[in-house]
């Protein structure tokens, strides 16, 4: 998903690309959310988590897309910073506000499964913390980049908060191994095959290639939008200076 | 040691607008130029450029054969509008640290406090200081470590006549001893041999 | 076939997926309408 | 060297003139011991229980309050520039900042956090775990703290911002410390949230200085 | 009028920019809810037993932190003369530039204090007095707060005597509102304490700003 | 409306110094006085001690027939060394406010922008601002509410040439509508119909 920064490094490349990417990226997402959600809604109740195991197929993949995207915005922050290329900048800019959201749906799916699974809304427990943790960088990053006016002081710092907010993640992922808690370890993926069975786990992984594909559509989208608004910043200036 | 400041063609920017560009300046050691220019004219931004602490949008600066980030550590004395000096330390506090954290010695700092008589102030907290007291202080720091590149932002104004004086002759000795001075300045610098002007 | 009952759980597993779709619904128009805006901002100044 | 020890003398200084130094940290902890019981009501047992807790998050809020203006004032006043224009890296001239800061308020509240859960009824055996959970919990709040204020500079809003920005970088090292005083009031192996807890820190103290000497550039370019 | 509003709106944008205003005080609850728990470890009754009176002490913590540098700046950089200079008393300079800071920062906390009592654990109940609580206790915090401040204008260790000033004036609004939470929440008369409360809120207002206005031209002349 | 201002045989001490003593002035309106004196003689003090600001040890203060304290509080403009802007706060905020405080109004705040030509830099942070478009924003609040007394410490200073001359002409308008000023200077003071020296 994270486009090949030599090709993609000439904006007007980016733009010829996007324009047909996005849309397309986005039917993709369609279909793959019709599928996933079609298997999912076929699948017998789970013995022990009966209808609730339905919420699995759109916590798992917001949760994942929680920390990918911020993972998009940490690379798009270390190209930015390194190589101070514009495009990146928008990049990383562009996925604040997705990983957010995404953030959002991982902590608001999760505790209306918890409610049932758990008795509980919410537990500070490590996991359910360092998400939380994980949104709020998210939204420092949002408020770091709008109370910075100049533009270029606002990427690098901005960006250098991104890069300091990676230690989060390896927290996020390994925070159910460092500290027993309620919540569940890794069951998708693990050593000796899923153990989920595998009518749960088609589902789940069409919806997070469904959440992947739309993610990239509104990434391109929203980046898009950005090159936009720099070349409307640079004419206006010009225009003003005229 | 820096022998000369070059100054070639840099552009400097700032909020978006560009202050200059195509500047170029040549100062071997020995020279001092004057820098002046209306208010905004980008006098101080073009010393913060020489010192490194503004990026330039094109050009570069040099410093003999001098490497820049040798001499912008080690080599040069940058004295701004902010003089950096914490009104609740008492003068001598602040003299002696900012000697020794450019390479200057207790007894340089004593030396500088001397020419620039501030015996009788050294114990007063800063905060105490009449304006031109203040400025003797801040200047202090340029005799209390040698370095050759001396860039001053309106180095008189608060200074009385005296002071004026005595400090022109500071500079002369330095540049005697092969120093550079770039000064910004809205009146005649006494030591001028040139002049660079912003639009 | 298509399992649409929640049972006891509905209270739960049905406003999970309208607090996804309510975000979708905002990510992709917030997404557009920058998008959009800029597009249009841009394209004017670039005419004058 | 000389340099160097100028500097972390000068921090020290400012610091403690700012409102650190040992006698703040007795005095806020005093604070804490003395409003906590009163704020909680007197029933022992339940203070007791949550009292090592409460000097341990006292320290945090602490750091969390004093350390947003750690590069404000030098940036205000210029310092900052004279600072940088120096053989000496920024980032090491960073590291040097939060030290000071660190020796000068965080290591007084360090040797005043057990006491002060004492006061409230932790029991005695934990204090010197509370101690070195404070001393080197310091040094991390410190170094994250201090990267929070650089990047917050020139900012419209630095206060809120930097309790933005530094609030989920806290969190990580409230959980190992609270974890291993937890574990260790309840019995239990309590090397692994201590470990976790002094490599946090060790990470904020490499790590943390290129962050901050980044920022610092930038808002000074 | 014209002119002690415009005061007001300065000091507000002020205490905001530097480190008030809503989000902040949301954020320090934040921290504080979040930081508490994982400090004390997650089990509930622990913690609910404590919830009230923690975001209580919070609120005397974050004004004691806080409000020591609400004349430095204004002194330091001169703006303390004009304001001095005016035909407004400095009397009511000052208790305009106290109400401004707990405008914009106290009366936000204490719209976060409930969130966060509750947050913790504490019953919902509780939360319409922890509110008033924090309401009144953030104004008698900050008219306080404010003396301790001013008269450690131009002192060497201006930290370290605001605290050490202000404490013992904080030590007895928080046992009044911790003593009208705890009669509440065991079911007693809870009025009181509260009374009391409000009391010596209104003796801080009144009489505070006498204090301060003579502290300020002290360090002024 | 103050009509002249009356210095008495004031003694001012600062730090245990006697600064001055026996020193009497009686400035009319319309009539502008420079102090001079070397760095360190007393002028910021005596300014100050005119304003209230600064204890007396002896002698006294006189504005005309105004009452000392109605006179302080909203006959005379204080302009000093430190200009109590706010960094993070924009030219405009703190013009606005400043106006407001002394009893102008958003319009007259306006104006005052106009006559020092702070439009284009009026939404910008003050820490962005030059050092002579900073001075130019303080001294701005002596227009933005008229008061007839003017206090000024060096009010040139950063200023270029150009608004050295303009500031001396809107120095000159308040003096012909019967204003009064006495400004601290080291360079003299363009308008000044007489001169105090402290020692
Ligand atoms: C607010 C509450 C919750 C939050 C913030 C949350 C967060 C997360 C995160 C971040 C992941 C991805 C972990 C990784 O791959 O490293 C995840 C995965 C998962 N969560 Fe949750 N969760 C919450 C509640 C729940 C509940 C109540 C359940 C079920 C009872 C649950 C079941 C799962 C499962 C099965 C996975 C997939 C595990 C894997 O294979 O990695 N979660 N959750
Ligand atoms: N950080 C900044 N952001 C935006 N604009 C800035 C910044 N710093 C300076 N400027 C603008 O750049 C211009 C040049 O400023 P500079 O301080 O270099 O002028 P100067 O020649 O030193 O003027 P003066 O004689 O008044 O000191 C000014 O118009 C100023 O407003
Ligand atoms: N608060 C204070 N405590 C002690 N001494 C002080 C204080 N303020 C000023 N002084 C001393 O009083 C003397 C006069 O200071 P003042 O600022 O009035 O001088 P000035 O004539 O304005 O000088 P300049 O031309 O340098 O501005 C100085 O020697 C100064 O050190
Ligand atoms: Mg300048
Ligand atoms: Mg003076």
């Amino acid at each position: 998903m994270i486009p090949a920064p030599a090709f993609l490094a000439n904006p007007e490349r980016f733009m010829a690309f996007s324009r047909w990417a996005a849309p397309l990226f986005g039917v993709i997402a369609v279909a793959l959310a019709l599928a996933g959600l079609w298997l999912g809604f076929t699948a017998p109740e789970d013995y022990q988590q009966g209808d609730t195991v339905r919420i699995m197929f759109i916590h798992i993949p917001a949760a994942w897309m929680s920390m990918f995207v911020y993972i998009c915005l940490g690379v798009a922050s270390l190209l930015a910073l390194v190589f101070r290329h514009v495009l990146a900048d928008a990049a990383a800019q562009a996925a604040a506000p997705l990983g957010a959201g995404f953030t959002f749906l991982a902590l608001a799916t999760g505790s209306l499964w918890g409610r049932p699974m758990w008795g509980t809304w919410w537990v500070w427990d490590a996991r359910l913390t360092s998400v939380l943790v994980l949104f709020l960088f998210y939204v420092a990053y949002i408020a770091l980049r709008a109370s910075l006016d100049d533009e270029a002081k606002a990427a690098r710092a901005s960006a250098i908060l991104a890069l300091v907010g990676l230690v989060n993640l390896p927290i996020v992922h390994w925070s159910v191994n460092w500290w027993n808690t309620l919540h569940q370890g890794a069951s998708v993926f693990r050593a000796g095959g899923s153990a989920l069975a595998p009518v749960y786990l088609w589902p789940v992984l069409l919806m997070v290639l469904a959440y992947m594909a739309a993610f990239g559509s509104l990434w391109l989208v929203r980046i898009r939008g950005e090159v936009w608004r720099r070349r409307a910043e640079a004419a206006a200036l010009r225009a003003a200076r005229a | 040691m820096i022998q000369a400041l070059e100054i070639r063609e840099i552009a400097v920017r700032r909020g978006g607008r560009l202050l200059f560009c195509d500047l170029s300046l040549r100062l071997e050691a020995g020279e001092a130029c004057a820098l002046t220019g209306p208010n905004g004219a980008g006098k101080t931004s073009l010393l913060r450029a020489v010192a490194g602490l503004v990026r330039t949008e094109a050009g570069e600066v040099a410093f003999g054969d001098v490497d820049p980030a040798e001499a912008r550590g080690a080599g040069l004395h940058f004295a701004g509008h902010q003089d950096g000096l914490k009104p609740a330390r008492t003068a001598r506090e602040e003299l002696d640290f900012w000697a020794r954290w450019s390479g200057g010695t207790a007894a340089s700092a004593r030396g500088a406090a001397e020419a620039l008589e501030l015996g009788g102030l050294l114990d007063l907290e800063v905060r105490r200081l009449s304006a031109g007291q203040r400025r003797r202080l801040a200047l202090a720091r340029l005799l209390a470590a040698p370095r050759p590149l001396w860039l001053l932002d309106e180095p008189l104004s608060p200074l009385d006549a005296g002071w004026r004086q005595r400090f022109a002759a500071i500079m002369q000795t330095h540049l005697a001893g092969g120093g550079l001075i770039l000064a910004a300045v809205h009146d005649p610098l006494p030591v001028a041999t040139r002049t660079l002007e912003l639009a | 076939m298509l399992d649409l009952d929640a049972g006891k759980y509905a209270a739960f597993v049905w406003p999970a997926y309208a607090i996804t779709a309510a975000v979708f619904v905002l990510l992709i128009v917030g997404a557009l309408a920058h998008a959009r805006r800029w597009r249009r901002r841009a394209e004017e100044l670039a005419r004058k | 060297m000389s340099r160097l020890s100028a500097l972390l003398g000068r921090e020290a200084a400012l610091a403690w003139g700012r409102g650190g130094g040992p006698l703040v940290s007795v005095g806020f902890y005093a604070g804490v011991a003395t409003l906590m019981p009163l704020a909680l009501g007197p029933e022992p047992q339940r203070l007791a229980a949550v009292a090592a807790g409460i000097a341990w998050v006292a320290l945090a809020l602490a750091s969390l309050l004093s350390l947003d203006r750690l590069f404000e004032r030098d940036y205000e006043d210029g310092a900052l520039d004279l600072l940088a224009l120096s053989a000496v890296p920024l980032e090491l001239t960073c590291a040097v900042k939060c030290f000071g800061q660190w020796m000068a308020t965080g290591a007084p509240l360090a040797i005043a956090a057990p006491l002060a859960a004492i006061a409230l009824g932790a029991r005695p055996d934990l204090a010197p775990m509370i101690f070195a959970c404070a001393l080197v919990g310091g040094l991390a709040f410190a170094f994250v703290g201090g990267i929070g204020a650089a990047l917050s500079l020139g900012a419209r809003r630095g206060g809120l911002l930097t309790a933005v920005i530094v609030l989920p970088l806290f969190v990580p090292p409230v959980i190992f410390g609270g974890g291993a005083l937890d574990a260790l009031a309840g019995g239990l192996p309590w090397t692994a949230g201590f470990v976790l807890l002094c490599a946090y820190a060790a990470a904020a103290v490499a790590l943390g200085p290129l962050a901050m000497a980044a920022a610092c550039r930038n808002a000074l370019s």
